[in-house]
């Protein structure tokens, strides 16, 4: 596939590899924002091909990870009720919530239906007007344009029986809180490509500049991945601290305008719960009120925040980036993908998914 | 679906726990389940050898094995569930080392099947089974009311002569001994996929769905050292060789650039989040051969025309039982693991 | 987050600014995509694609710039 | 659901008609879809032959049979799906006059199935294998979607050795044998019937479900001149005899009066307006002797437990194959017909 | 079972055999009202025990029989409309409509569930508020009251999901209709014992009268039936004609004045169009207008009558007991249970259908 | 028409003449039945069951005369 394959070359890979070696002096700690580019890097084994001195640690970027449990329970309070279809996404379908998952539920008999775009969602309810439909749209900004057009469009088309439960965030509010936790320890970011399709990276420059930070617009495949991280070395290393784009083959600094304004006319921004970091102020997408009567809130009752309790589960550290997902004492022995114990065993994106997929020594599971 | 009872001490973890589609994913929770139930329940030597089928100790050896088909579509660009619940039988029987005779055939039937649906999947059938030298010799029909099924369910069951003069079976690997893949992969898990889901994908992929056994007999005929052989269906071939390297006690390595994936099947896994190696397949082995017969294996291989593009893909070693490595195209190293869940189109 | 596959537009359908939907080429798999977010696209185009929307429009020049570059820190 | 394709020649009949329930009945409309559809298209001597199983040549000659069984609910009085999987191929095993040796296991389960459900019938599957001495030696199993199956499906085949040392089979009944009813008849389909519908009956009555393979294997190791064997499950004693004669050629001659049923059967059958010869049974079998050997045969049958109530019932006769006639306890002659359509509860 | 296997006895039977032979002097020719007697006829093969010179022939006493297609057609037309539930007895399932029969519209996927008792379906009317729950309500008188209770019970409880489509007919215009025919050949009738539980038998004293015509109500084991033969035969050949109760161990005259009443109020009397022999005067019952809405057909449009078409079924002239079923060319052949081409061979008490059963020598079916 | 079966009335629950259920035994099988058209009946009667519906109280005396009709009829 063009577009793909060039840019997974062992050659170049090295090239790059060695590029970065040579102008690394000493430790550096860069976090990849989004969780896509954590599965790229373990899938691939970028990181075997860094020198010591860089340890890439693992961003929030994970729109099923970050899900407060609160909207968990209200998704399966949703599905429980009698009448309704709930849509999601298959990433969501094992998130634990306080008591089940949504394929539980379905096993339970509720009518959960995975879609592959948020359009087949809206043609659930065109084809069950006799049902609530609901869309349980979870994502950050690339996402949410799509997430959003499903909702334009049933008002177009006055589909009453139409609603989306809305668990959108926003990455730069994420960066920021990040950035002033105390102890943080991350030298540089690699911004998620894709959500900079939509929203552009003028919103990083100022971020960059107050954090003296750099931050490098970064694509998902392994020679972007390593340009990234050549980046912010670079600029580490020089003592810079700006916003570079490596993905410019797909991402302008306005961003999408288009996407944006409709993301803009239903959504509005709102504060929002992240799991492992609690609330952030302006960090999340709600339904604006001109489109009110398509909240999934609004019909079925407000989502409830609960006190976030993980257990022996540090997955908020590892959202945060202050642990490793190997480091967990629970990781691949009391907790896997067939027995998660916190939200980023479970997503396939997840940090500690993708370490148990592609790092872990076999531990047997404890029985 | 209401009886339940908990008086047969189920374990811990299973008390109101509910089967879900992961289970019979044929990856690590259809392995659990396996491991956990069934097998301490029917308690054999021939279930502990986790082999496809069994190899019966009865005058002249014969293979005995069994698959239910539960395909939805019927019908799928390349095949149907006619012709998969005959190939599937015949194709685990080969890998038992025997050679494909007799089948048998039972029909689960939805009130509601058209007939002529049923004729159309009985027709294929037989013409797999013509083409495949086997005999569908048994069988048994059930019709279930409406909505207690999906069309049509097959079992198929077969038994066949053991050609092999040795143990195929996992157990057999050494350290050192070579895997090799008869095929590209993913076609027929990907085919069904895009026939099933509403993803709206117009392609040419097409199900490998086909008896593999005629170079099987070769390699047997023609003496290679076959130590196991495993064809690749649900759970793709990342699920077969966790499998076979856990019941080994080895490890293994493989080159992700050695395994042949089309272009258009490996487009399809982007779109959708899949692993190709995780995706199914109906008509793909994998052989484990001792080290000096590769070359001769891969000959034999690529005279036939199911596997033709056979290729060495990697190799058995020390090391924790199941521990799976692929060495990726940049040169880094992974880890491959059984499928988890099911297999559901994702975002993220 | 945020799975996106490069695709290459073979022909665009409908005026509907909303619902125009591009036939896009994956590796020689054929789908539907909706174009609402990329009005400039043209056949021939190279798109991301994500959830079934096109987001971006991949510039071709731009794709050369992770070659070019390294072979600029290789020199 | 959708498919239907006119192109694969449908008979005249057939055409855009759909399966029903009486399909799957045991009855005619069974035994018309085998003649007009399953047969001809898989042609080989073995189906030809109508037999319970096939009686392949093989070194050691060995019988191999299959069954799916769907039944609902899942655990009733006397028995469960799990027992009768294993009871119904062990005994169909034993109809070929071998003795039952290997199951093969394939499970679909529906999705939402308790866990606690599954091991209760996959324990009672151990138990009945145990019991009856075979080995359930490979097995598979599939999840499907909610909605898509009734808790869980169960097929099973199995393999045994041939105990006989002449064919067992319809074509070998001559005029004069005579026809032995190993007990009483129709508990399990009435145990069945009063678990499932709503009719809200309260009774006593058990499936009759076991094996029956002891008191067979002592009939052919003393050396009883058996014709032929058949076990009477669904559509009972009246289909099965039916069937046999026709492939017999023969007519054949029953006294109801000889015919054992339980009152409470009795009453039940017409409280639902059923004939009781229609009912399915999973432990009873009919054995065609010859005339000379009914005596001994049935001392043999009455010593074992599941055959103590055995009696001599009528005789095969030459006359229109297939005419089997009943005399009436008031002396009156009629017609014994298979079971046609479904078995419903009706009003008149 | 007491009440049943002493009537049952092949001594008994051959007494009253032996008895009827003893008095009968010249062919006499009796109908049998009732399909069930007819089927016990058949199924103890009763009319092998009788002289030669006695013929019984066959009455329209099957609902399942004489409901005209129309209501078969309309139960279809009703079943097939989404969110009904249609609710029958099992032996309607197989009758064809013009173009199917439920069977077939359940294997289709309408929602046909089979009852056994018509509480039946007034509880899944109560299970499923949701739905509309018609249930389809055939029979004679025996089975009206049972009918008429749920329309009562409905009524009480105000379930005003539930009605019925009925298609209840009453013997004694029948029998009038048969008498009055020309050409009619019937000597005597053996009424039909349960019908008679209800209603009494008075009604038949006038019909004896006036048509000079013995009428025996009579029971359904084998020594019932031969007594009313017996009996009728007795009459006959002393040329008397009253009505008899043979089964006055279930029959008293004035019938079961309870269940009446409640039959008379939920239904009223109306004219019937009978398979076989058209229109009856007064010879049906429809749901009277107290119990207007629950009727299905003001719910789902009224029943249509059309022509009745038979091609070469005969089973006009069965219902009338002119012919018998082996003398119609098709039986055995062209028509069997499995493939019906009338509704007297899908009945199970369909006289086609008894002698298929019971009485034909093996032809096989031509293909 | 009408398959109406026998059966002895074993016990007697409800007051509600509409829904008075009988506990009937048929040949060893109890069932439920509606005696709502038979306020006569008592426990040990005899009664005639059609859908659910006892719908007339056998006889006993009655149900002789069968025999006694045919020993006249042989004397
Ligand atoms: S390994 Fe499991 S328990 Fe540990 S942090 Fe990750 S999700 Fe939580
Ligand atoms: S045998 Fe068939 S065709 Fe002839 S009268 Fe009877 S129902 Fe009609
Ligand atoms: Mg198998
Ligand atoms: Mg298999
Ligand atoms: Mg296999
Ligand atoms: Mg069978
Ligand atoms: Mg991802
Ligand atoms: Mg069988
Ligand atoms: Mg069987
Ligand atoms: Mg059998
Ligand atoms: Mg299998
Ligand atoms: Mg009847």
């Amino acid at each position: 596939m063009k577009y793909r394959d060039e840019y997974r070359t062992a050659d170049a890979a090295r090239g790059y590899a060695n590029a970065i070696a040579r102008i690394t002096t000493r430790p550096w700690t860069l976090m990849e924002v989004c969780g896509g580019q954590t599965n790229a890097i373990m899938r691939f084994g970028i990181d075997q091909l860094l020198p010591k001195e860089i340890s890439l640690i693992h961003g929030p970027g994970c729109p099923v990870c970050v899900t407060p449990i609160d909207y968990i329970d209200k998704a399966l309070d949703i599905a429980g009720t009698p009448g309704v279809i709930l849509c999601t996404f298959g990433d969501m379908l094992r998130v634990p919530g306080t008591k089940s998952d949504l394929a539980a539920a379905r096993a339970g008999g509720a009518d959960v239906r995975v879609v592959y775009s948020p359009l087949e969602a809206l043609a659930v309810a065109r084809d069950h007007p006799g049902n609530e439909v609901v869309f349980f749209a979870v994502g950050f900004e690339t996402t949410a344009p799509a997430n959003a057009m499903t909702v334009y469009q049933a008002d177009r088309e006055g589909l009453v029986n139409f609603s989306v439960l809305v668990s959108q965030v926003l990455v730069p509010p994420a960066i920021c809180a990040l950035l002033d936790r105390p102890g943080n320890r991350i030298h540089g970011f690699l911004a998620a490509g894709h959500v900079c399709t939509i929203t552009g990276y003028a919103e990083y420059e100022p971020i960059a500049r107050q954090h003296r930070v750099p931050i490098v617009v970064t694509g998902f495949e392994p020679l972007d991945i390593l340009e990234g991280v050549y980046r912010c070395i670079h600029q580490l290393e020089r003592g810079e601290s700006i916003v570079e784009n490596q993905y410019s083959r797909a991402v302008r600094r306005p961003g999408n305008q288009l996407a944006q304004q409709v993301m803009e006319s239903v959504f509005q921004i709102v504060p929002r719960h992240w799991r492992g970091m609690g609330e952030i102020t302006a960090s999340g997408l709600g339904v604006s009120p001109a489109y009110q009567t398509f909240d999934a809130e609004a019909r079925f009752g407000a989502v409830i925040s609960q006190d976030e309790s993980q257990g022996e589960c540090t997955s908020g550290a590892v959202l945060r980036g202050e642990t490793r997902p190997d480091q967990c004492p629970a990781f691949g022995t009391r907790c896997t993908p067939e027995h998660p114990l916190g939200v980023t065993m479970v997503s396939e994106e997840g940090a500690c998914a993708a370490y148990y997929r592609y790092r872990r020594q076999v531990r047997r599971p404890v029985e | 679906m209401n009886e339940d009872s908990e008086q047969h001490c189920p374990l811990s973890s299973e008390g109101r726990e509910l089967v879900k589609m992961a289970h019979g994913g044929g990856g690590r929770a259809t392995a659990r389940l396996l491991d956990s139930l069934f097998r301490p329940a029917f308690d054999n030597p021939w279930l502990e050898r986790q082999h496809d089928g069994a190899v019966l100790d009865m005058p002249g050896a014969m293979a005995f094995t069994t698959d239910s088909f539960v395909v939805r579509p019927l019908f799928f660009p390349g095949s149907d569930i006619g012709a998969m619940a005959v190939h599937g039988t015949v194709n685990d029987i080969a890998m038992c080392g025997a050679e494909p005779q007799y089948l048998s055939a039972g029909f689960i039937l939805e009130e509601g099947l058209p007939l002529a649906t049923l004729r159309r999947v009985v027709d294929s059938m037989a013409a797999a089974a013509r083409e495949t030298g086997v005999r569908i010799v048994t069988g048994d029909l059930k019709v279930v009311e409406r909505g207690k099924a999906d069309g049509l369910y097959i079992n198929t069951a077969g038994v066949g002569r053991v050609v092999a003069n040795h143990p195929i079976e996992p157990g057999q690997v050494r350290p050192g001994d070579r895997l090799l893949l008869s095929g590209d992969i993913g076609r027929h898990g990907i085919a069904v996929m895009a026939a099933r889901e509403k993803l709206d994908l117009q392609s040419a992929i097409e199900s490998d769905c086909a008896s593999i056994a005629p170079p099987v007999m070769a390699l047997l005929n023609e003496g290679i050292a076959i130590r196991c052989l495993r064809d690749l269906t649900r759970g793709g071939l990342a699920s077969a060789l966790v499998e076979v390297a856990e019941t080994a006690g080895l490890a293994a390595r493989i080159q992700e650039a050695d395994i042949p994936v089309r272009e258009d099947i490996s487009a399809v896994c982007e779109l959708l989040g899949l692993d190709p190696l995780h995706v199914a397949n109906e008509g793909r082995f994998m052989a484990v051969v001792a080290p000096e017969d590769v070359d001769r294996a891969i000959d034999i291989l690529r005279r036939h025309s199911v596997s033709e593009a056979a290729v060495d893909i990697g190799l058995f070693l020390e090391g924790s039982a199941g521990l799976v490595t692929a060495q990726s195209v940049i040169g880094g190293s992974r880890v491959v693991d059984m499928l988890s869940g099911e297999q559901l189109p994702r975002i993220c | 987050m945020c799975l996106a596959v490069p695709g290459r537009v073979i022909s665009i359908e409908g005026d509907d600014p909303l619902t125009r939907q591009g036939r896009v080429d994956f590796g020689g798999v054929i789908k539907s995509v909706n174009l609402a977010y990329v009005p400039e696209v043209k056949p021939e185009d190279y798109i991301l694609v994500h959830v079934g929307f096109a987001i971006t429009v991949l510039d071709p020049r731009e794709a050369e710039r992770v070659f070019e570059y390294l072979e600029t820190l290789q020199q």
